[in-house]
């Protein structure tokens, strides 16, 4: 188990009812976070056009998470 | 430059910024709070931004822009927060010798800050209603 | 709207002029006097305009351009006489419901203005030397 | 013979040292104004980018002319 601190942005914050949690999670990368924060918002968005940042990194789904890291979920953009 | 405010966008000023006297001219969009989106009347529209990464993105568009096509000035202004209709959501302009580079690397700057910076928008119907905007290329997924 | 002028372009009050509350955003294209052209240090610029069909002929592209990409307005404006390195020689926007159409018309319109209308650029050189510019197309014949 | 005025923009202004001109010429079309005027003012340009209207309205160059009609010879533009 690690201790991951998880941040939520537009509909992801309010899916969790949060901008932010400090999770223990069962989670070896950012696909794994963001699986299993999704089933416990009850989020039904797929993880297609989502990103994810580690520590205000942008990183890859297949990223490993490591003990403290903070881990950033973003739902689809739509700037401009 | 790259920036993202949360106060109205002058656009005189971002204008100044691209002037150079080596440039043949200057290719600009603005962004404006519409007031219909798919069918539904928007009222206002809120944008949710995380700055610090939006920055880091908004500064590697522009630099990737560059490097397709040379221009010598660019800069971009995204913003946050409480917009109504006809507001400036996001300026870009980009100055070049000639038209095409200007053109071009203002399409792109535009196309990818759309689509790639960390920035939400929420639209608020008048029916009172409101929802997030999906993604452009959200859709053909 | 397609008009000359022989005073400085006011890009506040043409920008006004295409605001439209279903217009989700404008492209703009400025042409700007340079300090130079093809090797050669530029001082000044003067444009000779033959308004009467420059007028009749401006009209044409915009209506040409709101056929092909459908937009909701577009302005432009040209300038003629004197000007000095930075002043603005023409400016166009064109506002649409989506970028696309904006950017395209815009495109179009400052293509087309450059090579028929009835607008002639002599440049004036530091060197004390002048001369007419030759368009765009010309030197591919 | 026609009694035609010519009017001159730009280059072909300062080539034939007058704004507009009033001439007598043996032409048929625009394309004989031209060659007509160009080679009385010495003038080397060629006719492919340049450009005529006839009483303000362009026109090809295969247009005629009639007597009394106003002739503009554009030399290639360079607006923007």
């Amino acid at each position: 188990m690690k201790t991951l601190t998880v941040k939520y942005f537009a509909m992801f914050r309010e899916h969790a009812g949060a901008s932010e949690e400090t999770l223990e999670l069962d989670a070896a990368t950012a696909r794994d976070v963001f699986e299993q924060t999704r089933s416990r918002h009850g989020s039904s968005e797929p993880i297609g056009h989502c990103k994810v940042a580690i520590n205000d990194e942008m990183a890859d789904w297949t990223a490993s998470v490591k003990d403290g890291d903070v881990v950033l979920l973003f739902p689809p953009v739509a700037g401009g | 430059m790259f920036a993202i405010s949360d106060k109205d966008i002058v656009v005189d000023e971002l204008r100044d910024q691209v002037k150079n006297a080596g440039s043949g001219g200057v290719c600009v969009f603005e962004g404006w709070v519409r007031n219909q989106n798919e069918g539904r009347t928007v009222q206002r529209l809120e944008y949710e931004v995380y700055a610090p990464l939006a920055i880091v993105e908004g500064k590697k568009v522009i630099a990737e822009a560059k490097q397709r096509f040379p221009f010598l000035e660019a800069s971009c202004v995204h913003r946050s927060g409480l917009l109504e209709i006809g507001d400036c959501a996001v300026w870009v302009g980009v100055s070049a010798p000639h038209r095409d580079e200007a053109f071009k690397a203002c399409r792109y700057i535009i196309d990818e800050i759309k689509v790639r910076l960390p920035i939400w928008k929420k639209e608020h119907y008048v029916d009172g209603d409101s929802g997030w905007v999906n993604c452009e290329r959200c859709a053909n997924v």
